[in-house]
């Protein structure tokens, strides 16, 4: 007994020429810390099919014509939050930026704007990831519980006033959209300010007091001067700009209120 | 997160000069942005006509009349249409300043926030035209 | 090269590291925890988990009905006092999970709420909607940044185990950044680096998912067990083989043929009735819809699309706001990536390689055979998922198991002394010696891709849902061919930075590896059982030459060695594997045996 | 991360720059079209509207006085801040002397207009 002969279109090891009817022309902003003393761009014509992703066409130059081109990726599907890149100078997941969108006139690919570029399309996100951990990003309860008492109660609209929140997946298309960002990388940022959010928001957690000191701060809120542009390059509808300028009316009613209501008198939450 | 090592990384910072001009969605901000410029105007127009008001007829005529020829017409014109956009700009962002809403469980959707504050300014315009036209006659 | 000294080496901060990072900081503060990952933690592919994970909550639930469902699930190949452990742990993990902050989806009442799953026969799922893994993940790894005791190595790349006196002491790590190679001494290591689906050619699974902690542990004399049990998902992407998790079948979505057929039914899967009832039809296991695909397409019933054969996942009748609500990420990737949209459109699906229910060998405490060896998730053949695992245990393994591998290698750690530094350094040295070999020979001629695309082309042909000896022989040839091939790989990029050319061509090695352990146990399981499905003269299931767990063992450049090890069984002696009507009949039989 | 968790005077600034904003969306455009435009051309409005003794007894009544002042100071407040962002945005890092003039100019209006405003109320 044999097995069925596989589908018509199985590939071969380099998909052949005849089954890839277009080419675009792909521009890759190169830089080789070790050659290159400033970014350079460098073209690349690369066959494509109408469902290939931005990706797969990075992935095509990297498997035939230019083993060392790097850049970060792994799910391919949007959520690993790796491959963010700027796409014709808009930042984007280029797993799911699709080529055809740009046949036939090509497109340009550069590392995510105002990060530093480590290598070709990879960023130092140190800044990122520091910031990050500075925020307290865990549950710190409001009232203790023990595993044994089950979990806590939280009502579907409980969930939902901080669930947006939480679907960031870390890929910085805000930060590369944030022009204050770029002007002031000490500014907390989009993305973390929205991560801060969720915790606060959460109906189980008591640590706002603690989160508010960054976004009172000179590196906080304030800093933001409503562009916008990040909740409109999100990928994944978390509307960071939303967290940031909702917590300038917060910061706003603690600085006044501060006088009127001391400090603790509203939150248990130790310092 | 352990530090990084120095080794052979040369990480390269792009400049910010210019950044502006490198994105509509910039372009529309600073022009956006710019819409300050011509607020001021006015108010500085406002303000010297109280000035004016404070110093007796002769002067509030003055300026009264200033206000008469083509050219602070034209002005106006032009003040006028930069106030405009700054409310529909104004509008346009509300949505990211807000909390969100919700009504009947449904977050309120951003397009129905900016409609919100559009119809807030032609209310309050209808109002104001209103009061001043009883007020006057 | 520098040298890290901590107490535990966490390799792999997916959901399982990061499990067994926690647990082990919060069992002793004053160890020194060495987390080490080639990707942030958030990258790692635990982000990719859709449906969710198996807890046991509902009233009319028990922990006997998880297991019953896990072993049966597995066709008898588990480890029946680890499946008896781990369904007693679920629960209170999920808890666990809460407590930190996980947005599990929600009841009116505020409880958490639980969803159906293929192979279940109670709703027991937790989800936060269909971004299960994702929340997990995020809450773990910030959950992590609480320890102040764990030391993350983000983007560190792991080559080596350095093993002296019989017992692992420490990790080689290159920093991706700079190319620098670190000695990360350990008194224990837990491997936690997930699957290896991406030795095949349409699968799941992300960029990462190549074998890696498999192949190290292999290659220092720990057996893989089970290898040829690999688990292919009916309803992926055609094409890039992204999945549409199970959970749209939970939810009530359909599998038709070109017919519109609920082609499920000729399959002893039925009766078809309206809403799928739990294990029948659409909420069949895995593996028996895979291999329902595979005769669909024989019997040319499927559709012909342009990237081969598919069935239609209809999910229509569950209409938008339904579908929005519950199953969002699936629907903005039918959106996106397919230009369909769900509510109006049957989606197109068809089956790709999706997990390996093999691993390290390690037992109930996660323990490997190599003292000092701790391993956990994907990457670990713990015992519970036998020859096909179930949608959503695998999610809770990663916690239950992680927190063993956890505390287990903090006791080690704390019974041992620290090793010899200076005959570790020069393991490690050979280690980045042989390393660099790959960037700096310059006589290299294999492409990397073209070795790549060969194996996985490979493995399909040979290792897929249904095999014959033949061409599992063949693919036991090519892999090997393959092998003597990767000897003469070409490193393209000669630099330090970010050498992702460099990298790929390790993780090759490793993945080659790992093929070739997969394929000889297959060739060698002359029986079919879950996922491993012969249709040469085996089609049956074997119990008394193959109720045993195969083990491969590295040889270096030879084949690799297949023996047996026993399998654990308690309560549950094998029975018949069915499912719909005749499951529920065959259940009831057994029930009344064991009354009289 | 080396945050500089000193507080931020922002606020009153920003509270300033929001309410003149809202106020010049919400009534800017009509107070325009009102004072610059339907007066003068004698549309709608009748164009003795803002003959003196109207606004001598408009101005007299706090709520003129007090509406005029508000709408001159708060649209100053809020286009100072806008400039000195944008100032910013720019590249000009005047620092001091940028903040001196976007800041100090309605400060200084705010104080004239309270002045005058007084003075008609008197
Ligand atoms: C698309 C998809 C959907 C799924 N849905 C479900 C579901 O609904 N329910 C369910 O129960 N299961 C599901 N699974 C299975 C489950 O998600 C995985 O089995 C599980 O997440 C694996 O977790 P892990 O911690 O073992 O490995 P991973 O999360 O894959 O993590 C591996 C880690 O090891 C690190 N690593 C690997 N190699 C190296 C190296 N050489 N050096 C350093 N670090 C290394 C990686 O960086 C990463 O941090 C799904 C799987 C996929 C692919
Ligand atoms: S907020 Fe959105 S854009 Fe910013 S990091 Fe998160 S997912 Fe990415
Ligand atoms: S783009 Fe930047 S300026 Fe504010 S609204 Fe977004 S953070
Ligand atoms: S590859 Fe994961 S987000 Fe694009």
């Amino acid at each position: 007994m044999v097995l069925p002969a596989r589908r018509q279109n199985r590939k071969e090891s380099r998909p052949a020429m005849s089954e890839i009817e277009k080419t675009i022309p792909i521009e890759v902003l190169r830089y080789r810390p070790e050659q290159d003393t400033e970014p350079v761009l460098q073209t690349f014509q690369v066959p494509f099919t109408d469902d290939m992703s931005v990706l797969q066409g990075l992935q095509y130059i990297k498997d035939y014509l230019d083993g060392s081109l790097s850049f970060r990726w792994s799910c391919r599907m949007a959520i690993c939050g790796s491959c963010g890149m700027m796409v014709n100078g808009i930042p984007s997941l280029s797993c799911k930026t699709f080529l055809s969108d740009y046949y036939p006139a090509g497109l340009r690919i550069e590392a995510l704007a105002h990060f530093p570029i480590e290598r070709d399309l990879v960023i130092v996100m140190d800044d990122f990831i520091e910031k990050l951990e500075s925020i307290k990003p865990y549950i710190i309860p409001k009232t203790p519980r023990a595993l044994s008492e089950g979990e806590y109660l939280q009502t579907p609209a409980e969930r939902d006033v901080y669930e947006q929140f939480s679907s960031c997946i870390n890929c910085m298309l805000c930060y590369a959209a944030c022009p204050q960002y770029g002007l002031n990388s000490k500014f907390v940022g989009p993305g973390i300010m929205a991560l801060l959010h969720r915790y606060n928001m959460d109906s189980r957690d008591g640590g706002a007091e603690q989160r508010m000191e960054l976004v009172h701060s000179e590196d906080g809120v304030f800093n933001c001067t409503a562009v916008g542009y990040c909740s409109e390059v999100c990928p994944k509808h978390v509307d960071p700009g939303n967290a940031v300028n909702i917590n300038k009316t917060e910061s706003a009613k603690d600085y006044f209120l501060r006088f009127v209501m001391p400090k603790g008198s509203n939150s248990g939450a130790a310092k | 997160m352990k530090p990084r090592a120095i080794g052979k990384r040369r990480p390269y910072v792009r400049p910010m000069a210019g950044w502006w001009r490198k994105n509509p969605y910039f372009v529309e901000y600073m022009i956006h942005e710019g819409s300050a410029f011509f607020v001021a105007a006015y108010a500085l127009v406002l303000l010297v006509g109280l000035l004016r008001l404070s110093q007796g007829e002769a002067a509030w005529n003055g300026w009264l009349f200033a206000l008469h020829s083509p050219l602070s017409i034209a002005g106006h014109l032009l003040l006028l249409a930069a106030m405009l956009y700054h409310a529909w700009t104004w509008f346009n962002i509300m949505p990211i300043t807000l909390p969100p809403i919700f009504v009947a469980g449904k977050r309120l959707s951003a397009s129905a926030i900016t409609a919100g504050g559009v119809a807030a300014t032609v209310l309050a315009s209808v109002i104001l035209l209103l009061v001043v036209w009883r007020l006057t006659s | 090269m520098e040298v890290f000294e901590a107490d535990i080496a966490v390799v792999g901060a997916g959901g399982a590291g990061l499990r067994a990072a926690i647990a082990a900081a919060e069992t002793d503060p004053a160890l020194k925890i060495a987390l080490i990952s080639k990707v942030y933690p958030m990258r790692s592919h635990t982000v990719a988990a859709e449906g969710g994970s198996a807890g046991v909550v509902q009233a009319h639930d028990s922990l006997d009905h998880h297991f019953n469902d896990t072993v049966g699930g597995g066709d008898w190949l588990c480890e029946q006092d680890v499946v008896e452990y781990f369904v007693a742990q679920c629960t209170e993990e999920m808890v666990q999970l809460e407590h930190w902050g996980c947005p599990w989806s929600r009841k009116p009442d505020g409880h958490i709420n639980v969803r159906a799953f293929g192979g279940m026969k109670i709703e027991r799922t937790w989800f936060a909607a269909d971004k299960t893994g994702f929340h997990m993940l995020h809450t773990l790894f910030q959950t992590s940044i609480k320890y102040p005791s764990i030391q993350r190595f983000d983007e560190f790349f792991c080559v080596d185990l350095v093993v002296e006196d019989g017992r692992v002491q420490g990790v080689v790590v290159i920093e991706t950044a700079t190319g620098q190679f670190t000695l990360i001494k350990a008194k224990s290591v837990i491997i936690a680096t997930g699957g290896a689906g991406r030795v095949f050619r349409e699968n799941t699974n992300g960029g990462i998912v190549t074998g890696d902690g498999m192949a190290m542990a292999y290659r220092h004399g720990v057996p893989l067990r089970d290898m040829e049990f690999v688990q292919y998902h009916p309803t992926c992407m055609p094409g890039t083989g992204l999945l549409f998790t199970e959970a749209c079948r939970g939810e009530g979505g359909l599998l038709l043929n070109k017919d519109g057929y609920r082609y499920l039914q000729d399959y002893g899967l039925g009766p078809a009735e309206d809403k799928p009832r739990n294990k029948a039809m659409e909420l069949g296991p895995r593996d028996r819809l895979s291999q329902a695909f595979w005769y669909e397409q024989q019997k040319g019933r499927t559709i012909e699309g342009p990237h081969g054969s598919v069935v239609h996942l209809d999910l229509r009748h569950l209409g938008e706001a339904y579908l929005r609500e519950r199953l969002p990420q699936i629907y903005e990737l039918a959106e996106e990536f397919l230009g369909v949209d769900p509510a109006k459109t049957p989606i197109p699906v068809r089956p790709a390689v999706h997990y390996t229910m093999g691993g390290i060998l390690v037992d109930g405490n996660c323990a490997a055979p190599l003292a000092g060896l701790y391993a956990a998730g994907e990457c670990s053949s713990v015992g519970i998922h036998g020859a096909n695992r179930l949608g959503s245990n695998s999610l809770a393994e990663l916690c239950v198991f992680g927190k063993v591998a956890g505390i287990e290698a903090a006791k080690y750690a704390k019974s041992v002394a620290p090793g010899n530094t200076a005959s570790l350094l020069k393991q490690a040295a050979d280690a980045q010696k042989q390393a660099e070999q790959l960037v700096i020979r310059s006589d290299g001629t294999e492409r990397i891709a073209t070795l790549r695309k060969e194996m996985a082309q490979t493995m399909e042909d040979g290792c897929g849902i249904y095999r014959l000896g033949d061409s599992m022989q063949a693919t036991c040839n090519k892999i090997d061919e393959l092998k003597q091939r990767f000897k003469n790989v070409n490193v393209e990029d000669k630099s330090s930075v970010w050498n992702t050319d460099w990298l790929l061509a390790i993780e090759l090695g490793y993945q080659l590896d790992v093929a070739q352990a997969m394929a000889y146990s297959a060739i060698n399981r002359k029986e079919s059982r879950g996922a491993h499905q012969r249709l040469d003269g085996f089609e049956a299931r074997d119990d008394i030459n193959f109720l045993k767990h195969s083990q491969a063992h590295y040889a270096g450049d030879g084949m690799p060695r297949i023996d047996y090890g026993e399998v654990k069984i308690t309560k549950s002696q094998p029975g018949t594997r069915a499912y719909g009507a005749a499951g529920e009949k065959a259940e009831q039989e057994r029930k009344q045996a064991s009354h009289v | 991360m080396s945050a500089n968790l000193k507080r931020s005077n922002a606020p009153i600034f920003w509270l300033l720059f929001g309410a003149g904003g809202m106020l010049s969306a919400l009534l800017g455009p009509m107070l325009v079209f009102i004072t610059g435009i339907a007066i003068p051309l004698g549309l709608i409005l009748s164009p003795d509207a803002m003959s003196y003794a109207h606004m001598q007894a408009f101005a007299h009544h706090w709520l003129g006085a007090g509406f005029v002042w508000v709408i001159v100071s708060l649209f100053l407040w809020h286009a100072g801040h806008r400039i000195f962002h944008s100032l910013h945005d720019i590249g000009i890092h005047a620092g001091t002397t940028a903040k001196l003039i976007c800041y100090g100019i309605p400060l200084v209006a705010t104080i004239v207009a309270a002045r005058a405003a007084l003075v008609s109320l008197t």
